[in-house]
């Protein structure tokens, strides 16, 4: 039996391995890989454990503190968490670990960097472990900028690849903004409680007695200090989780090795956020007592879990880039858990966090399989025909699309979005985040069949995917786990037997009939029948004829496709279908392009590529733009403030002693105390 | 190992201070002015003129003033004044004799070529090196009387170098005599006249065997 | 009042202020040391062996001469020469607000209520000093060793540059 | 005037000395060491205290000063660094020259 | 020269006292501490400046013998009389001042140096009651004098307004700086292990014998002894002696900063290097090798001076020893011995002092086990930093020779 006071073993062992693979020599790669798998297995271990201890009394918070060093007076005290949540998150985290880094053992066999590989893989961990165990927002917080640490080495892994090395800068960069607000809000928290630890016997911040309190604090703005502080961890939570407007780092980081994005930007880091909001949760529902508040900091994650989820499969559909479609989905799908704890369901959020965890492992490391196999071609219009010669893969692969499509019944997305759609539709604030869920439900299933059938029906498009075979068994066995996974993890959590929802309160939650919610759960299937449909439509056609379509294509800029005129017809086709299909986005599409384009790919016919080729402009160009125009304010204001910045050390200091003078003269003479 | 090699230097020096007590032959240095080493055959530094007999040095000059080393001197440092008179020299023969034989030892430059030149093999290369004086102008302003020094004490500097210059003198000798000789035997055939006196014995020792010159 | 206290006083200010006005740069590092030990005498009288040590060994020997080596390094400056008006407006300025903030800070103690506490000055062994160290300021003194790594660390990487020239010849 | 006092007001006026230094001189190196004047004169205010000031723990002050220097001496070096890292760039160490932070 | 000898002692121990009792006696209290003390420096002026002038002599001789040469012979018995010639040739030689030179420093580098350097003779315990000052922070104190120094040797090379004479004060700054630290560290352990920074503490924490046999020196010690060889090799460096004589390394710069120097001054320079050779030596003997503690108890009888004295010549007789030996060094070579290596070393043997003042209870096949770690921990970093050291360094091979 494993107590709170030995939860600090988890993220040990990998650090400990870490440790041995940074002191082994370049050639220790047995070494180094091994004792990292053999790590995260024990971790794996320690968290069933901990899982079994935690699941024995599901309601209890267990936790177990210690004072780290003392300053002053005070005392700086960190400690260890154990609940449910946690224990899920742990065995969740270590399992998906460990299978990724069995398969990292075939992917990366080749890497002149093998060992160090498995060194930063442990190190991010670790990290991620540690901010899982953590009952201290502080632990939790150097927890979580290791884990950037980690993530910044993993995706510049290839670093001499220039596009790796600024995407890691990117990553880096975007989430340390999310951070600063993160540590504004801790620090912000520990002035208005005293204390950052997480229960405390009472005096922790998640515990009634100072929620209560600190709810009862407005600020002059009439806004709520726990609505402030929330937005502000919340910033964090947008920034690692790639949640709109801080998302665009998270593509990008598709130029690590595939390992690493299925371990850190789909099943693990990007969930940190999401399961920081979960984590605080009862902080973020604090200001719920105050009916009267401007603005509750849980509309603001409903809403920004909206836009991205809605943003994100959009621009999912127009993706070429095998990872990137991929890495579109997993904002989109990150978008629906934060929407989900928006909308109060934080038991749904993590239930679609673990089920996703799975599949989009699942999903990426397929990806890794293909790419792989087609010597790291990831184009998939390059690609193609994989099903026949890659049948393990492929099966898996289905799996994991059909999971995260949402088709009903069997997988485990189905389930899980499905919670998420019923807490949205029960919201009573806005049903605008339920329209999107929806939308979204359309588009994933449409761009998951889209992809699917680009990469595996039809002929191979080109020479490395001709020549493509299956990848070996420690490549493929832990794809199957995971499709077990991402079919099997669905019933934990289903209406009729919500075993794990009530796991995760603690408290019983009764059971649903299937039917209860028929007309909602009708609609569902029948969205992503429509998605599903529309995909195959037009892809399950289209396989055949772009296989005779020259290769440069994947090259060309969308404004070069405008002239490739006998492509026209077959492209208006699906075109029209796919602007029916998103009406809106078209209609906003259609403006930006006349603006940025003009006239000239104003008349194009292809409107669906372009609807998607555009709104991954308005990504760039509108967002950007924005962003431009503020930064451009911003700089006016620093030019302003600069003219007293002259850079002379001489006036700085100059200002200093008058200032001193002048103050210490106000002091003497004025009186003031 | 590093250091090692420190020790065995240090070992090296050791050895020596301990032995420099007790071995003498490692002991290499001299007490100059008690003990003074030999020098080296071929040392060579300034001038002095040839005399047959340490009696008698003036008199027996092998020099007969022909200023050949005056003319071809670099430094010009050497200045001869011919006597008017004739004297005999070592060996009776009527010669003239340098009234005057100066060398300015300052300026001199060593380079031997006065001794090259010479007919006469009168002037060679000396060792001595103890020269200083307190007077640059007269001290090192040698006359003819510091300058002559006997032909034994050229044996003493270079023995090889004199022996052949006596063989070769000798033998020169030995011809002008055979010379003289054969003219007067000639002459007493003709003129039936008494033989001439026989020259003097030479003024050296015995000569030491003949070594073959030197390439 | 002690006549070698006013004495120190007035030995370390006077080489400061030498040192500060001085033209030759390497006279106003060499009078700095002067005024530093003249600190360090003051420690001394005031009973504080051990800081006077230090802080003799840290200015005067380590200080001062990376000081001059700094003075030796930039020595090829393209100026220190005739200060212009403008330095002299400059100077000028400078001393107004050294001035003010002298008379400040002087007419702040002299209004304060500072009665010197009698009796001789607290005794420190340097025995008691390292277990003061390494007991309540344990904490404290390994900030500090980090932060003289770090600055150790950031110096070199300043001070070497980017070096493009040839690479070191081994022996 | 007590002792207390006398100590302070060389403490002072060691500052200000320090502080006109720092304004006046344009020497990069000239200025860092009035700095460090300064803070001497800090460190001086330190022992001052510690040996008339109230009794307090009996080895404070000194413990104060020993981190001072400690610190300095960082200071002093990674400044030193600065200045010639300044000087490579510009050839020249006036600190009115240095007015930006790209060399 | 404070501490009361007790009268139990013996008379040649208590003999220095006694004669300074008999001088000084009559005076009264106050003006007697003043005599006591001026007493003092004149004692150590006469005895170290005696020393100075004999050293002189007998590194020439040895030198020379090691060269296989008598040295100096000539003046007096044995040539004994030589440094006296030698200082009345330097009082009487012109003390020539380059017009370019500054000075005023030119004319106090050797002052500063001289006085520092006899500074340091100020807290080392001669004998048992023979210390000048006694200090809490004593050690601290020498080598804060010590630090100095090199102010000096800068002041000189600065003020000489000579490329060489800079040159070497550049050199020699380097140099002390790098040496400064592995110097600085190899005694730490010594303070570690006596818990005092007070010489005469030091030495009576070196007391004893164990078994009656062997005494308790720090030397005889692992981490003692590898600190006292990481001393020894620091105070080379920092007394600039060969093989560290860069600063003066006449086949580069002429004569480092020592060229525009002549007749007295150059004396004084002469006479500071060669006080602070004695001063790191005495110092070296303090914190190693048990002060004037004898080294067998049946050896007590001999007043401690007098083993003293016997410890300081042997030092500074290794010192001509070395120089006689060594080739200089280059610069590259230099400091990357001391950051490289020695500063690493006395950092480790930091630890293994450590270790070994927390094993002191260990006893019995402990013991062994002791030592045997101690001596792991010496050997092994001495060995494999030795290895970095030397690496890439054989026999040169000649290509075209």
């Amino acid at each position: 039996m494993i107590d709170a006071a030995h939860l600090w073993l988890i993220p040990a062992l990998p650090l400990l391995a870490a440790g041995i693979g940074a002191l082994t020599p370049r050639s220790g790669r047995r070494l180094a890989s091994g004792a990292a798998i053999a790590a995260m297995a024990g971790a794996f271990l320690l968290s069933c454990l901990a899982l079994q201890r935690a699941l024995a009394d599901p309601a209890a918070h267990l936790y177990a503190n210690f004072t780290w060093f003392e300053l002053g007076d005070g005392a700086v005290r960190l400690g260890w968490l154990l609940d449910p949540l946690n224990a899920f998150m742990c065995v969740m985290v270590t399992f998906v670990s460990l299978l990724i880094f069995i398969f990292s053992l075939g992917y990366m066999k080749e890497d002149a960097n093998f060992k160090q590989f498995f060194c930063f893989l442990s190190l991010f961990a670790a990290a991620m472990l540690g901010v899982i165990v953590a009952n201290s927002l502080l632990l939790l917080f150097i927890s979580w900028e290791l884990v950037g640490v980690a993530s910044y080495l993993l995706i510049g892994f290839w670093f001499h690849k220039p596009a790796a090395a600024a995407a890691a800068k990117k990553a880096f960069l975007t989430t340390r903004i999310g951070d600063l607000g993160f540590l504004l809000g801790l620090v912000w928290l520990y002035d208005a409680t005293g204390s950052l630890l997480l229960f405390d016997g009472g005096h922790g911040v998640l515990e009634s007695g100072v929620l209560g309190d600190l709810a009862t604090q407005v600020l002059a703005s009439g806004l709520a200090v726990p609505t402030a502080i929330s937005l502000l961890i919340f910033c964090g939570a947008a920034g690692k989780s790639g949640q709109f407007p801080l998302h665009v780092w998270l593509p990008d980081a598709m130029e690590g090795p595939t390992p690493v994005s299925a371990l850190i930007h789909a099943a693990t880091m990007v969930a940190a956020g999401v399961f920081l909001v979960a984590r605080v949760f009862p902080l973020f529902a604090a200001d719920q007592v105050l009916a009267a508040g401007p603005l509750h900091a849980l509309t603001v994650v409903a809403a920004i879990g909206a836009i991205t989820a809605l943003l994100g499969a959009v621009i999912a559909v127009a993706q070429d880039d095998l990872k990137r479609v991929l890495a579109f989905s997993t904002v989109s799908q990150l978008g629906y858990m934060m929407l989900a704890l928006g909308v109060g369901s934080w038991v749904g959020a993590i239930f679609h966090l673990l089920t996703h965890a799975f599949f989009k492992a699942l999903l990426f490391l397929g990806a890794g399989s293909v790419i792989h196999a087609a010597h790291h071609e990831q184009d998939i219009r390059r690609l193609g025909g994989l099903s026949r010669s890659m049948r393990t893969t492929f099966v898996t692969f289905a799996v994991g699309m059909m999971a995260l499509a949402g088709v009903p019944f069997v997988f485990s997305g189905f389930w899980s979005k499905e919670a998420i759609l019923h807490a949205a539709s029960e919201w009573d604030v806005s049903h605008l985040p339920f329209y999107a869920t929806l939308i979204g439900v359309v588009l994933t299933a449409f761009y998951m069949t889209r992809l699917l059938c680009e990469v595996f029906r039809g002929a191979p498009r080109s020479p490395a995917a001709a020549h493509a075979h299956e990848s070996p068994r420690v490549m493929t066995i832990p794809l199957a786990v995971l499709a077990i996974g991402a079919v099997a993890l669905g019933f934990l959590g289903t209406p009729v037997w919500p075993w794990l929802q009530s796991r995760l309160t603690g408290t019983p939650i009764p059971a649903r009939p299937l039917l209860e919610g028929g007309g909602l759960m009708g609609l569902s299937i029948v969205l992503v029948a429509l998605g599903l449909g529309a995909g195959w439509a037009l892809y399950g056609r289209r396989v055949r004829l772009t296989a005779t379509a020259p290769d440069p294509l994947a090259a060309a800029a969308p404004r070069t496709w405008a002239f490739l005129g006998d492509r026209m017809k077959f492209d208006s086709l699906y075109a029209a279908t796919l602007v029916r299909l998103n009406a809106f986005v078209a209609a906003l599409a259609d403006f930006l392009d006349r603006r940025v384009w003009g006239s000239a790919v104003g008349f194009l016919a292809r409107f669906a590529e372009f609807t998607g080729v555009v709104n991954s402009e308005f990504d760039d160009g509108a967002l950007n733009g924005g962003f431009n125009a503020a930064s451009e304010d911003i700089r006016r204001t620093g030019r302003a403030y600069s003219r007293a910045q002259t850079g002379e050390t001489h006036g700085y200091l100059r200002t200093l002693a008058i200032a001193f003078v002048a103050l210490a003269l106000l002091v003497l003479l004025g009186g003031v105390r | 190992m590093l250091g090692s090699g420190l020790l065995q230097g240090l070992a090296v020096t050791a050895k020596n201070f301990v032995g420099s007590f007790h071995d003498p032959k490692r002991f290499v240095t001299t007490q100059y002015p008690e003990e003074k080493t030999r020098l080296p055959e071929a040392y060579r530094n300034f001038p002095f003129l040839v005399s047959e007999n340490a009696e008698d040095p003036m008199g027996t000059l092998r020099c007969v003033a022909c200023q050949i080393c005056e003319k071809e001197c670099p430094p010009q440092c050497i200045y001869i004044e011919k006597s008017k008179d004739k004297k005999p020299d070592a060996s009776g023969k009527q010669q003239i004799y340098p009234a005057v034989f100066d060398i300015d030892t300052a300026v001199c430059m060593s380079c031997q070529i006065c001794v090259e030149v010479c007919p006469f093999d009168a002037i060679k290369m000396d060792q001595v090196f103890e020269l200083a004086a307190t007077d640059r102008f007269t001290g090192l302003m040698l006359d003819r009387h510091a300058l002559a020094k006997p032909n034994s004490y050229f044996h003493q500097l270079h023995p090889t170098e004199a022996a052949e210059v006596d063989d070769r003198l000798a033998t020169e000798r030995k011809a002008a005599e055979e010379k003289a000789r054969a003219a007067a035997a000639a002459k007493a055939a003709a003129a039936a006249k008494p033989p001439a006196v026989p020259p003097p014995p030479p003024a050296v020792v015995p000569l030491p065997p003949p070594v073959p010159p030197a390439a | 009042m002690n006549a070698v206290l006013i004495l120190i006083a007035l030995v370390t200010v006077g080489t400061a202020i030498a040192a500060m006005a001085g033209r030759n740069l390497l006279h106003s590092v060499l009078l700095l040391a002067l005024a530093w030990t003249g600190v360090a005498a003051f420690y001394l009288w005031a009973g504080a062996e051990f800081a006077a040590f230090a802080q003799v060994l840290v200015y005067v020997g380590a200080i001062s001469m990376v000081v001059l080596f700094a003075v030796l390094l930039t020595r090829r400056s393209r100026d220190e020469a005739a200060p212009g008006p403008a330095g002299q407006s400059r100077a000028l300025s400078a001393v107004m607000a050294a001035a003010a903030v002298a008379g400040v800070l002087v007419g702040a103690i002299l209004r304060s209520p500072l009665a010197a506490s009698p009796g001789p000055a607290p005794a420190v062994t340097v025995r008691q000093l390292g277990a003061e160290l390494m007991g309540p300021y344990a904490a404290a003194l390994l900030a500090v060793g980090v932060l003289l790594t770090v600055a150790l660390i950031g110096a070199v990487v300043l001070a070497a540059g980017d070096r493009t020239g040839q690479p070191e010849d081994n022996p | 005037m007590s002792p207390l006092q006398f100590c302070l007001i060389f403490s002072g006026v060691l500052f200000s000395v320090g502080l006109a230094g720092a304004l006046a001189r344009s020497n990069a190196i000239l200025v860092l060491l009035g700095i460090e004047l300064m803070l001497n004169a800090a460190n001086l205010n330190f022992i001052a205290f510690w040996r008339y000031g109230p009794a307090s723990a009996p080895a404070t002050g000194v413990i104060f000063v020993i981190f001072s220097i400690a610190v300095t001496a960082a200071e002093t070096a990674v400044g030193l660094a600065l200045v010639i890292a300044i000087h490579r760039h510009q050839r020249s160490i006036r600190l009115q020259e240095a007015t930006r932070l790209k060399g | 020269m404070s501490a009361a000898a007790t009268t139990s002692e013996s008379f040649l121990e208590r003999a220095p006292l006694l004669l300074r009792d008999a001088v000084t006696g009559f005076l009264p209290e106050p003006a007697r501490w003043l005599a006591n003390s001026l007493l003092s420096i004149v004692a150590v002026l006469a005895v170290f400046g005696l020393l100075f002038a004999f050293l002189t002599l007998a590194e020439r001789k040895i030198l020379g013998r090691v060269q296989n040469r008598p040295g100096p012979n000539r003046t007096g018995w044995f040539g004994l009389l030589q440094p006296f010639a030698d200082g009345i040739k330097m009082l009487t030689k012109e003390d020539i001042v380059p017009r370019a030179a500054d000075q005023l420093l030119h004319f106090l580098a050797p002052v500063t140096l001289l006085a520092l350097s006899i500074l340091t003779f100020a807290v080392i315990p001669y004998g048992r009651h023979l210390v000048p000052v006694e200090l809490d922070s004593a050690v601290l104190y020498f080598f804060a004098a010590g630090a100095a120094t090199e102010l000096a040797i800068f002041m000189a090379g600065w003020a000489s307004h000579n490329k060489y004479a800079l040159l070497a004060a550049m050199r020699a700054l380097a140099q002390l700086i790098s040496y400064e630290l592995p110097l600085l560290l190899s005694f730490v352990p010594v303070v570690l292990a006596t818990g005092t920074l007070s010489t005469t503490g030091i030495v009576a924490a070196q007391g004893g014998w164990k078994w009656h046999l062997i005494p308790h020196w720090i030397v005889f010690t692992p981490w003692g002894a590898a600190g006292f060889a990481i001393f020894m090799v620091s105070a080379l460096a920092e007394s600039n002696r060969s093989p560290f004589d860069l600063p003066e390394a006449e086949s580069e710069l002429i004569a480092g900063h020592l060229t525009e120097y002549s007749g007295f001054k150059y004396a004084l320079f002469f006479m500071a290097e060669y006080f602070g050779m004695c001063a790191l030596s005495g110092m070296a003997v303090t914190l190693f090798l048990g002060g004037w503690q004898a080294p067998l108890p049946v050896l007590e009888f001999i007043p401690s001076y007098v083993w003293f004295a016997g410890k300081l010549l042997t030092l500074l007789l290794g010192f001509i020893w070395i120089r006689a030996t060594l080739p200089r060094l280059r610069i590259d070579q230099l400091t990357r011995l001391a950051w490289k290596f020695l500063v690493p070393l006395a950092l480790v043997n930091l630890g293994t002092a450590a270790f070994w003042s927390l094993t002191s209870a260990w006893s019995g096949p402990l013991q062994l086990l002791r030592w045997a770690v101690a001596l792991v921990l010496v050997a092994g970093p001495f060995l494999l930093l030795g290895r970095g050291l030397t690496a890439g360094l054989g026999p040169r091979t000649y290509r075209y020779a």
